[in-house]
């Protein structure tokens, strides 16, 4: 189990990785999600892996728990990664209708052309 | 004075019925909050819903359920017969055009959905007026039959149910 | 008594499972889309069924609790399934199936993928 | 337990929905407000440094749960001055933005310049690590409001960049805070730093591999070689007096280095001995040299003044990267220097650029007030550039006394004074094309002369000048407290006992 | 004998996916995609109550009571955007 | 009195910087006059301690300014102190005086004066601080001070860039001397000039003795000028005369040379000293009086000329005998009054001939005798002639060079000293000559006379100095000298005598030679002229610009290959950097043995495996179809739901699975206005560049968690599980650690949320205001698009929906203390019903029907949880303290209720809020775009139409 956890943030991370690296910005959405994923995966597994125990209070029994704590930061982060995204996908598609096109890397004449106040 | 506090008493019904399967467990507490919550939400939500029809013969509603469910069996078992042994080039797709009496969109609504998840037949779509359902079904060599099946066998009942 | 519950609950689950395996198996065996488009809609759906009533039994009578909120899922996928199916069978109608290749309505407006609602011509 | 400390993340957090909800439409309104927080910020933040000043290390335990359980806000002289900071810099910028009418621009630039303010204040004031994450992306979101504010084909663009480079830097952050909590089990940075220090080398490989990406994920925001690139495109882009508040953004991942890397992962903890150091150090010189190269072959203002900025992080990380008391005063001083003079760089580039209405280092015919846009930016250069009499001379001086010892001396200095004479020649130029060749030029007969600048426009870059000038007078008094405030950091073992310690137990 | 049971339903359900995987990366139609991810959601419903049942929890429930929930409004909204274009027109 | 009497005087310059703005409106002489009075102030109170001085005491005064570094507001005066003080005071008085009449009405005075006055003040700060950190402040505030004041005819191209010029290499000597001086103080352990001076032996015995004098003299070779670095001056005479005057003869420049004889004690008198500093000074001499020789242009002469006398200057304190030091002191005192004065001819000579360019010029004798008089009495003291002061210290100069041995050679010092001599002797010869004397011309620019007192007062003021001291050499220099001497070589004084005439000395023998050569020169200087043009030659300017504007280049192509603007880039390096890096670290370090058993992998978790792994695999490979990718995106989100619960953390997997049906909601709706493909654009290359770099970063995280998943670790939760249901009220204890043990994390998380929506809404308003709203106007989304809008069907079934998923929405947010839930998914289920109601029935319709704002609903959510949390202070409670009891109502069973609730009642609302306003901004960019608004909930409804047709038929 715990090589299958590990291996999957691997593979998300990697995929992750690869589409960050891609020149259009919706690409890069994509990865960034990607690599939420996979983060969120990760700062999950660093409580361990358990299989049902949640860390859910039982009144009754003796029952084994999982680490609660983990779980909690990566709700927030979640959460937080939503809003973020929410705006980076705003923004690319600003910058999509504003330039006309959705490369993500700056050119030169982005750089020298525009006269800004 | 009722009317005002339940304005949607069947809505009610059934949300206090949900509100305990959710909690699932009948207590006197969460009975009280269920109706509590069956009364308010219908209000917030129902202007979503407007023209909201009228059951008019609710009972009817357990037969056609038995009737679906019964014809649901059957057809899962029908189409897993076909998906299991029928090579594919005798399988028979027809399309297969019903029309409509219904004039409620709830009811046609009901219609499609019993269309779908009964015997081999998939609701596509409606006209553009809504007086026809577009039925895919998929395999028939009697088409005509489908339809009349449909029609006599689940339309009927929901005419009555509505109107 | 037990026996017979444990005899029930296993059918149920046997069952489901042969239908969702069915619905499943369905979705690669057919050959075009709108054939698949039975198989999971329908065999899925009993399955899931099955699954729920075994639950049902099983919490009723091994766990002694009377359990039946798997009522509301059940609920919910019937009031989703023909609307999902509809829609997807649109979306692929949409760009493999002409209006000439379905039955005509027989009447003035055709269907609705292709024909505008009455009196509603401004999109 | 003195509630207080807490007030600099609460009032924004609480002025800000009201801002943005309740007077979005009314920009009279929603200045005043802003201005009314930013001045009782500021003044509860002068009342913290006082508190602070005493020397005990005060403890906030949210919710009333002990450390490590609960979390808690920590205020010692560090988070106190820098908080201060943050305070006395938000004023500055809001009352330019609102004399030069940027913050009319767009919409909700106050809510979102208030939240920006409680998430830094909120991001030096925890002693927890999550929590840190959790105030950086509080920071960094209102940021990229603040970043886009306006809009813009290449500030959008820009702001994609910004937005995407920070992205990747969150990701990295929580890899790294799992980690560490899947090493330590704790996010309490007193606790941290305890069970940290526990830890044998033989078991640290995974403890070292936290410290080591917690540290890049601070360098993305102090804007360090090799993850330097995305300043100079976002500060370039940014609104001038956004760009000016940036200045102590950056300052918040220095902030995070120098705590986290010194209670927690300090030269003398066993599993990282002297990790960070050792490689903050060569990357702050590079990031010097790539600075003052930026400065020296910009073609544009805000390009250049951004390069400033990035050299100017690169002589603060070399000294933080000394990891001693003595070298942090010099740090603390120059992060409080660096922070006036890149805002009253950006302040006044905004007056400059606005009128002449670009950026481009070309002749131009001269503006209203070259005369006294020139004084100012040649105050201000002096300042960034490290000479006298400003406070950049005196902060260099600190740096490069900070960085005597042998394996640092040679490189260190050779950087920062060759950095420094590139930046000087840089910015001599930049100033002699902006407001000495005009006056050569004829204005062009039909063009209507830009509006002058009101006093209230001009008074924000004159009063970062100002504060510059009075951070040299005061010198000794200001290095006085960063001594102690060093000492107070380096004190691992006072900080571990303040937060841990149950008061009532 | 419920736990073979199970075992037999938890194979099935797990082939399941693996042909509904098939069908999606193989399409060939967008619709092809979207309808093996609408029975992939089912199937996973099926395995979560199956974990129900074989755990004796109902932790499970609320999991798939939401995924049965957002599997619907998902499969709208990519078909949606498909026939539409905008989804929330 | 002494003590307080010294800051005061090196403040009021400063201060009365400030007079020439508060008084330029007064008329120029009352400005100029009043600019005059700090000078004049401080001229009273340096004489004041004069007396003291030349007794030989030192007058101390200290404050504290930063002793954390050792630097201190300390000044002292000696000798030295003293005669340089009275030389840049002196000076600058008659500086004021004669830039009155020079500038014209154009200028702004006012400005001038100030510079002037800042200059001065950092140059009386040079020769009187105690402490050399103090020094080296003033010592850059002269080059800035200078920067303004050769740049101030601001309009001239050759001021800027003489402007710029000057600060770059006088600015790079500076930076190179606070390392030589720091370097000096760390020897000494103190940074006080007169404690570092005691310390002549430990210094000079020190390993870092050389880098600091390398540093120390370049600093010191940059401001006064010294081969290779001498170029920067003759550039400087773009500024005004009177600046070239004041800096460029008389203090600025000698502002090295007094450091080397500050320092002499320090550092003079080793080899290292000897050969750097006397051979500099040596080439420098002879190098600048040649190209003097050949200059045209007045300034252009003398300025080279001042750099082959600081040549003579540095070459002499480099000899490191103590009688050289001493003539070192006299020749500086001799040099700024001819000097001065001759600067100030010039200018007078370009003032009124409108031309100084000397092939112009000559005759000028008779037009205007005053200042010829004055031009030749000093040109003569500058060429050496007897009974002017130049002759005495050059004397002495040649006496020293005589038997000075360089490389175990004793001719090269006292040939090449002659030679330099000798051109000295030929250019003074041709400014006296080719300017004064000669035939008057008829072709002057303007026709010169001479000008009013007040211009030439100054000059003759010097010119009588000239005369006088080489007259009556002890009687008026004398003290003087001895008393700056004796400060300069720290000791007694060696035997020496100021008197014209010395006996047949080789002194006198070599100036002979050196007048009769320069006579000489100068009767050739026709043809070795044309020679000197036609002669390839370094030109200074040219190779300096070469080398700032190669530098410049250099530094753009730098920063633009480095800065390419490329995210794409920075992110691959950011990637391969933390890879690298993280590598280093864990390789640093070890790990224990694991402790945790693995647990095993039931079939359907392998499945799950293969799906995520393939749907992964698939997101890669098909990225460019946009939407298809949006699909595969959909089955990781659903798996690692799904992984979350089967791993028992059922809150994640609710959030998870509602967050990622959200995002998936944005992304289409912004996809919809996207391109829906991706070109390809990268080259094979860089996708294997991109992959391996992919495959790195996820080999590196799976095995950092493969690593800790083996391994136990003590946590602190334990903690929490122990106290959420005692001490939060709670049995879910992710819930409880949310609201309670960290509401404040949850807090700035519904912030974040809160900026998100206010974010995206203010960008929405931005666009649709911006040149983009004309591209949306313009889309064409095609008519191929399904003709139903809002199907019955669908509108029917999400009715009969909504009402159920808010009773879920409910019950969720109501459970979530106790069991999986709480507000946050509570308000991510609520929008998802809303997001269904508003697929089926349109934006515009729903929300039309939506009574609530939603920006006053994220208001709301953050300002209840603030005022929730913020409610404990109440009790004298820290933020967020929570408080709960129970409620035990008859017929019903008891429950709790806590602050947590109205917390996550907070939290609820936020989101919900967010959430929608972020919809609603996509949304209204849709309908900006052009689509259209529905009225009807529904395409087409059957039973309306029925009824409505039945009314209308009856």
């Amino acid at each position: 189990m715990e090589l299958v956890i590990a291996s999957a943030v691997g593979i998300m991370t990697a995929g992750g990785v690869y589409l960050v690296l891609r020149l259009r910005a919706f690409p890069v959405i994509l990865g960034l999600a990607l690599l939420s994923y996979a983060v969120n995966v990760f700062l999950f597994a660093s409580g361990r892996l358990a299989v049902n125990a949640p860390p859910i209070l039982s009144k009754y029994a003796d029952v084994p728990y999982t680490d609660p704590l983990p779980q909690a930061l990566v709700l927030t982060a979640i959460v937080i990664s939503f809003g973020m995204t929410a705006v980076l996908v705003m923004i690319a598609l600003g910058a999509f209708l504003e330039a006309g096109h959705d490369r993500i890397d700056m050119d030169e004449e982005a750089e020298n052309g525009d006269a800004k106040a | 004075m009722l009317n005002r506090l339940f304005p949607h008493p069947l809505m009610t019904f059934t949300l206090t019925a949900v509100w305990l399967g959710l909690v699932n467990k009948v207590t006197p507490g969460n009975l009280l909050l269920g109706v509590i919550l069956g009364i308010i939400v219908p209000i917030v939500t129902s202007v979503y819903w407007p023209n909201r029809p009228r059951l008019r013969r609710p009972l009817m509603v357990a037969e056609y359920g038995l009737v679906v469910l019964w014809d649901i069996i059957v057809a899962n078992i029908q189409v897993a017969a076909i998906i299991l042994f029928k090579r594919n080039a005798d399988i028979h797709s027809r399309w297969i055009n019903v029309p409509l009496d219904l004039t409620s969109p709830e009811a046609i609504t009901a219609l499609a959905g019993t269309i779908t998840m009964t015997p081999g037949t998939v609701s596509t779509m409606l006209a553009s007026d809504g007086r026809s359902i577009l039925v895919h079904c998929l395999h028939t060599d009697d088409p005509d039959g489908v339809r009349d099946d449909i029609k006599t066998r689940y339309e009927a009942r929901l005419k009555e149910i509505f109107q | 008594m037990d026996l017979i519950v444990e005899i029930l609950i296993a059918f149920f689950l046997v069952v489901s499972g042969v239908f969702g395996l069915v619905g499943s198996f369905g979705m690669i065996k057919l050959r075009d889309t709108l054939q698949r488009l039975h198989a999971p809609t329908k065999a899925t759906t009993l399955g899931v069924g099955g699954v729920l009533i075994a639950s049902m039994l099983y919490f009723l009578v091994i766990k002694g609790s009377f359990s039946f909120h798997e009522l509301l899922i059940t609920l919910f996928l019937f009031l989703t399934a023909p609307i999902t199916a509809n829609f997807i069978a649109k979306t692929f109608m949409q760009a493999h199936t002409r209006d000439e290749d379905l039955p005509p309505t027989g009447r003035e407006y055709g269907w609705s993928l292709y024909d505008d609602p009455p009196n509603q011509t401004d999109y | 337990m003195n509630h207080w400390i807490i007030a600099p993340v609460i009032l924004p957090a609480l002025l800000a929905p009201v801002i943005a909800f309740v007077m979005r439409h009314d920009i009279t309104l929603a200045r005043a407000a802003s201005f009314a927080g930013n001045a009782a910020l500021a003044a509860i933040a002068v009342g913290l440094t006082v508190l602070a000043a005493g020397g005990e290390t005060h403890v906030y335990r949210l919710g009333d749960w002990p450390a490590p359980f609960g979390i808690v806000l920590v205020l010692d002289r560090l988070s106190a001055i820098l908080v201060l900071l943050t305070a006395v810099l938000g004023l500055l910028v809001l009352t330019h933005a609102a004399a030069s009418g940027w913050d009319r621009r767009g919409r909700h630039f106050h809510a979102l310049f208030q939240f920006q303010l409680m998430g830094i204040c909120g991001a030096f004031l925890t002693g927890d690590a999550f929590n840190l994450f959790v105030f950086f992306e509080v920071l960094l979101i209102a940021s990229y409001g603040l970043m886009i504010h306006g809009g813009g084909r290449v500030r959008l663009q820009a702001g994609l960049q910004y937005v995407v480079m920070n992205l990747a830097g969150s990701t990295l952050f929580l890899f790294a805070l799992g980690t560490l909590y899947a090493t330590t089990g704790t996010l309490n940075i007193a606790d941290l730093a305890v069970r940290v220090r526990e830890i044998p080398v033989e078991d640290a490989a995974l403890v070292r591999v936290a410290a080591m990406l917690l540290m890049i994920v601070f360098a993305i925001k102090a804007a360090l070689f090799p993850i330097q690139f995305w300043l100079p495109g976002t500060y370039a882009n940014a609104p001038a007096p956004v760009a000016a508040l940036f200045a102590v953004m950056t300052k918040v991942g220095a902030y995070a280095i120098i705590r986290i890397h010194t209670i927690v992962f300090g030269p003398d903890i066993a599993a990282t001995a002297g990790l960070p150091g050792t490689w903050l150090f060569p990357a702050a010189a590079i990031t010097m040299a790539v600075g003052a190269v930026g400065v020296m072959g910009a073609r544009r203002l805000m390009p250049m003044l951004a390069f400033s900025i990035v050299g100017s992080m690169g002589t603060l990380m070399l000294a933080v990267a000394v990891f001693t008391p003595q070298a942090t005063t010099a740090a603390l001083y120059y992060l409080l220097h660096s922070t006036f003079a890149g805002a009253a760089l950006f302040l006044l580039a905004d007056l400059v650029v606005t009128r002449r209405g670009n950026d481009a280092l070309t002749p131009q015919p001269a503006t209203a007030q070259t005369g006294l846009y020139a004084a100012i930016f040649f105050a201000a250069a002096i300042g960034m550039a490290g000479m006298p009499p400003l406070s950049g001379f005196l902060g260099k001086l600190l740096v490069l006394d900070a960085l005597r010892a042998p394996e640092h001396l040679v490189i260190g200095w050779s950087v920062i004074l060759v950095g420094s004479l590139l930046t000087i020649v840089g910015l001599a130029r930049a100033g002699s094309v902006l407001f000495w060749k005009p006056t050569a030029i004829a204005p062009p007969d039909d063009s209507a002369p830009a509006a002058p600048a009101g006093p209230l426009e001009i008074a924000p870059a004159m009063a970062a000048v100002g504060l510059m000038a009075l951070l040299a007078a005061f010198a000794g008094p200001v290095t006085g407290f960063l001594d102690a405030t060093s000492a107070q950091l380096f004190d691992r073992e006072g900080y571990i006992a303040a937060v841990l310690t149950d008061p009532e137990g | 004998m419920i736990e073979a049971a199970l075992f037999f339903a938890f194979g099935c359900y797990g082939l399941g996916l693996l042909f509904n995987l098939w069908r999606i990366v193989r399409g060939p139609d967008v619709a092809d995609r979207i309808l093996a991810l609408d029975t992939m959601v089912i199937n996973l419903i099926a395995i979560l109550i199956l974990y129900g049942i074989l755990h004796g929890t109902a932790i499970y429930y609320e999991a798939s009571m939401l995924v049965a929930m957002v599997g619907f409004v998902s499969t709208v909204a990519y078909c949606r955007f498909v026939l539409r274009g905008d989804i929330i027109e | 009195m002494g003590q307080s009497l010294l800051p005061i005087i090196a403040l009021l310059p400063f201060l009365g910087a400030l007079v020439p703005g508060l008084m330029i409106r007064a008329g120029r002489t009352a400005c100029a006059s009043f600019t005059a009075v700090p000078t004049i102030l401080a001229l009273v109170m340096l004489g004041i301690l004069a007396p003291q001085v030349m007794q030989g005491e030192v007058i101390q005064a200290e404050i504290e300014w930063l002793p954390q570094l050792g630097l201190s507001v300390s000044f002292f005066l000696d000798g030295l102190g003293l005669m340089f003080a009275g030389m840049i005071l002196g000076m600058g008085l008659l500086i004021t005086l004669y830039a009155r009449y020079y500038l014209s009405g154009d200028d702004p005075m006012g400005e001038f004066y100030t510079y002037l006055l800042l200059f001065q003040g950092a140059m009386l700060g040079i020769v009187i601080s105690d402490n050399i950190l103090l020094l080296l402040i003033f010592w850059e505030l002269t080059s800035l001070t200078s920067f303004l004041l050769i740049g101030y005819w601001k309009h001239l191209p050759e001021g800027r860039q003489g402007a710029r010029m000057a600060l770059a290499v006088t600015g790079a000597g500076g930076l190179a001397m606070i390392g030589g001086m720091l370097i000096l103080g760390d020897i000494a352990g103190s940074y006080n000039l007169t404690d570092i001076l005691q310390q002549g032996e430990a210094i000079r015995a020190s390993d870092w003795y050389i880098p600091a004098l390398v540093l120390i003299l370049i600093g010191a070779f940059a401001k006064s000028a010294q081969f290779p670095f001498h170029f920067w001056l003759p550039h400087a005479m773009a500024a005004p005369t009177p600046v070239s005057a004041y800096l460029h003869s008389a203090t600025m420049v000698k502002a090295g040379v007094f450091l080397m004889a500050r320092m002499w004690p320090v550092l003079a008198g080793t080899d290292a000293w000897f050969y750097i500093v006397a051979t500099t000074g040596l080439i420098t001499m002879v190098l600048g009086a040649t190209i003097a020789l050949f200059k045209d242009d007045l300034k252009a002469l003398l300025a080279y000329s001042t750099v082959s006398h600081l040549g003579l200057l540095t070459m002499l304190l480099g000899f490191g005998t103590k009688l050289a030091a001493v003539v070192a002191v006299f020749h500086v005192l001799n040099h700024l009054t001819f000097k001065a004065a001759l600067f100030m001819t010039a200018g007078i000579v370009d003032h009124e001939a409108h031309t100084r360019d000397i092939k112009r010029l000559g005759g000028l004798a008779r037009l205007m005798p005053v200042t010829a008089a004055l031009g030749i009495v000093t040109a003569l003291s500058m060429a050496g002639i007897p009974l002017f002061n130049g002759f005495l210290s050059k004397e002495m100069m040649l006496e020293e060079a005589a038997h000075t041995v360089w490389a175990g050679s004793p001719y090269a010092v006292p040939v090449l000293a002659t030679v330099g001599a000798l051109l000295s002797v030929a250019y003074s010869f041709r400014f006296i000559a080719h300017v004064f004397l000669g035939p008057v011309r008829d072709d002057y620019p303007s026709k010169p006379h001479d000008p009013p007192f007040g211009m030439w007062a100054a000059p003759a003021l010097l010119a009588t100095l000239v005369v006088l001291i080489g007259i009556f050499p002890a009687l008026i220099a004398g003290p003087l000298v001895a008393v700056a001497g004796g400060a300069v070589i720290g000791g007694d004084l060696p035997y020496y005598s100021l008197k014209i005439w010395h006996g047949f000395t080789p002194a006198l023998f070599m100036s002979i030679i050196a007048v009769a050569g320069g006579l000489v020169l100068l009767a050739l200087h026709r043809p070795l002229d044309r020679l000197w043009i036609a002669a390839p030659r370094p030109e200074a300017k040219v190779i300096f610009d070469g080398l700032v504007n190669g530098l410049t280049a250099l530094s753009d192509r730098i920063t633009k290959a480095l800065h390419n603007g490329a995210i794409s880039r920075y992110l691959a390096i950011f990637v391969t950097a933390t890879l690298a890096m993280g590598y280093i670290a864990w390789t640093g370090g070890g790990l224990p043995a694991p402790t945790r058993p693995l647990l095993p992998v039931p079939i359907v978790v392998a499945v799950g495996w293969v799906l995520l792994a393939v749907a992964t695999f698939a997101v890669v490979k098909m990225h460019r179809q946009r939407f298809q990718a949006l699909v595969m995106i959909g089955i990781i989100g659903l798996m690692v739901s799904v992984g979350f619960v089967y791993l028992s953390a059922p809150d994640l997997a609710l959030t998870q699975i509602s967050v990622e049906t959200v995002t998936i909601m944005l992304l289409l709706l912004a996809l919809h206005f996207l391109p829906k493909e991706t070109p390809c654009e990268s080259s094979v290359a860089r996708r294997a560049r991109d992959g391996a770099i992919a495959v790195g970063a996820g080999v590196g995280v799976a095995a950092l968690a493969y690593a800790f998943l083996l391994r136990d670790v003590s946590v602190i939760s334990d903690f929490h599980l122990a106290n959420s249901y005692t001490g939060g009220g709670g049995t879910n204890v992710v819930n409880v650690i949310l609201v309670d043990f960290r509401g404040y994390d949850t807090y700035g998380e519904i912030i974040v949320l809160g900026i998100a929506g206010l974010t995206i809404f203010a960008l929405m308003e931005a666009l649709l205001n911006g040149p983009a709203a004309r591209r949306l106007r313009n889309a064409d989304y095609g008519r191929d698009r399904s003709r139903d809008r809002h199907p019955l069907l669908m509108v029917v079934a999400t009715r009969a929906m909504m009402p159920i998923a808010v009773m879920v929405g409910i019950y969720i947010f109501l459970r979530g203390h106790n069991q999986p839930g709480g507000g946050f998914i509570a308000g991510l289920v609520i929008s998802i019903a809303l997001l269904m109601q508003y697929m089926a029935s349109g934006f515009a319709w729903a929300q039309d029907r939506q009574k609530i704002e939603y920006h006053t609903m994220i208001g709301w959510g953050a300002v209840v949880a603030g005022l929730t949390g913020a409610g404990a202070w109440l009790f004298g409670k820290p933020f967020l303290t929570s408080a709960y009891g129970y409620i035990d109502l008859p017929l019903i069973e008891k429950f709790g209720l806590g602050s947590a609730f109205l917390f996550d009642l907070g939290v609820f609302l936020t989101v919900l809020g967010a959430v929608m306003l972020m919809l609603y901004s996509l949304s209204r960019i849709a309908r900006f775009a052009g689509e259209t608004v529905n009225v009807e909930p529904m395409d087409y409804d059957p039973s309306q139409r029925v009824e409505a047709a039945q009314t209308e038929g009856s």
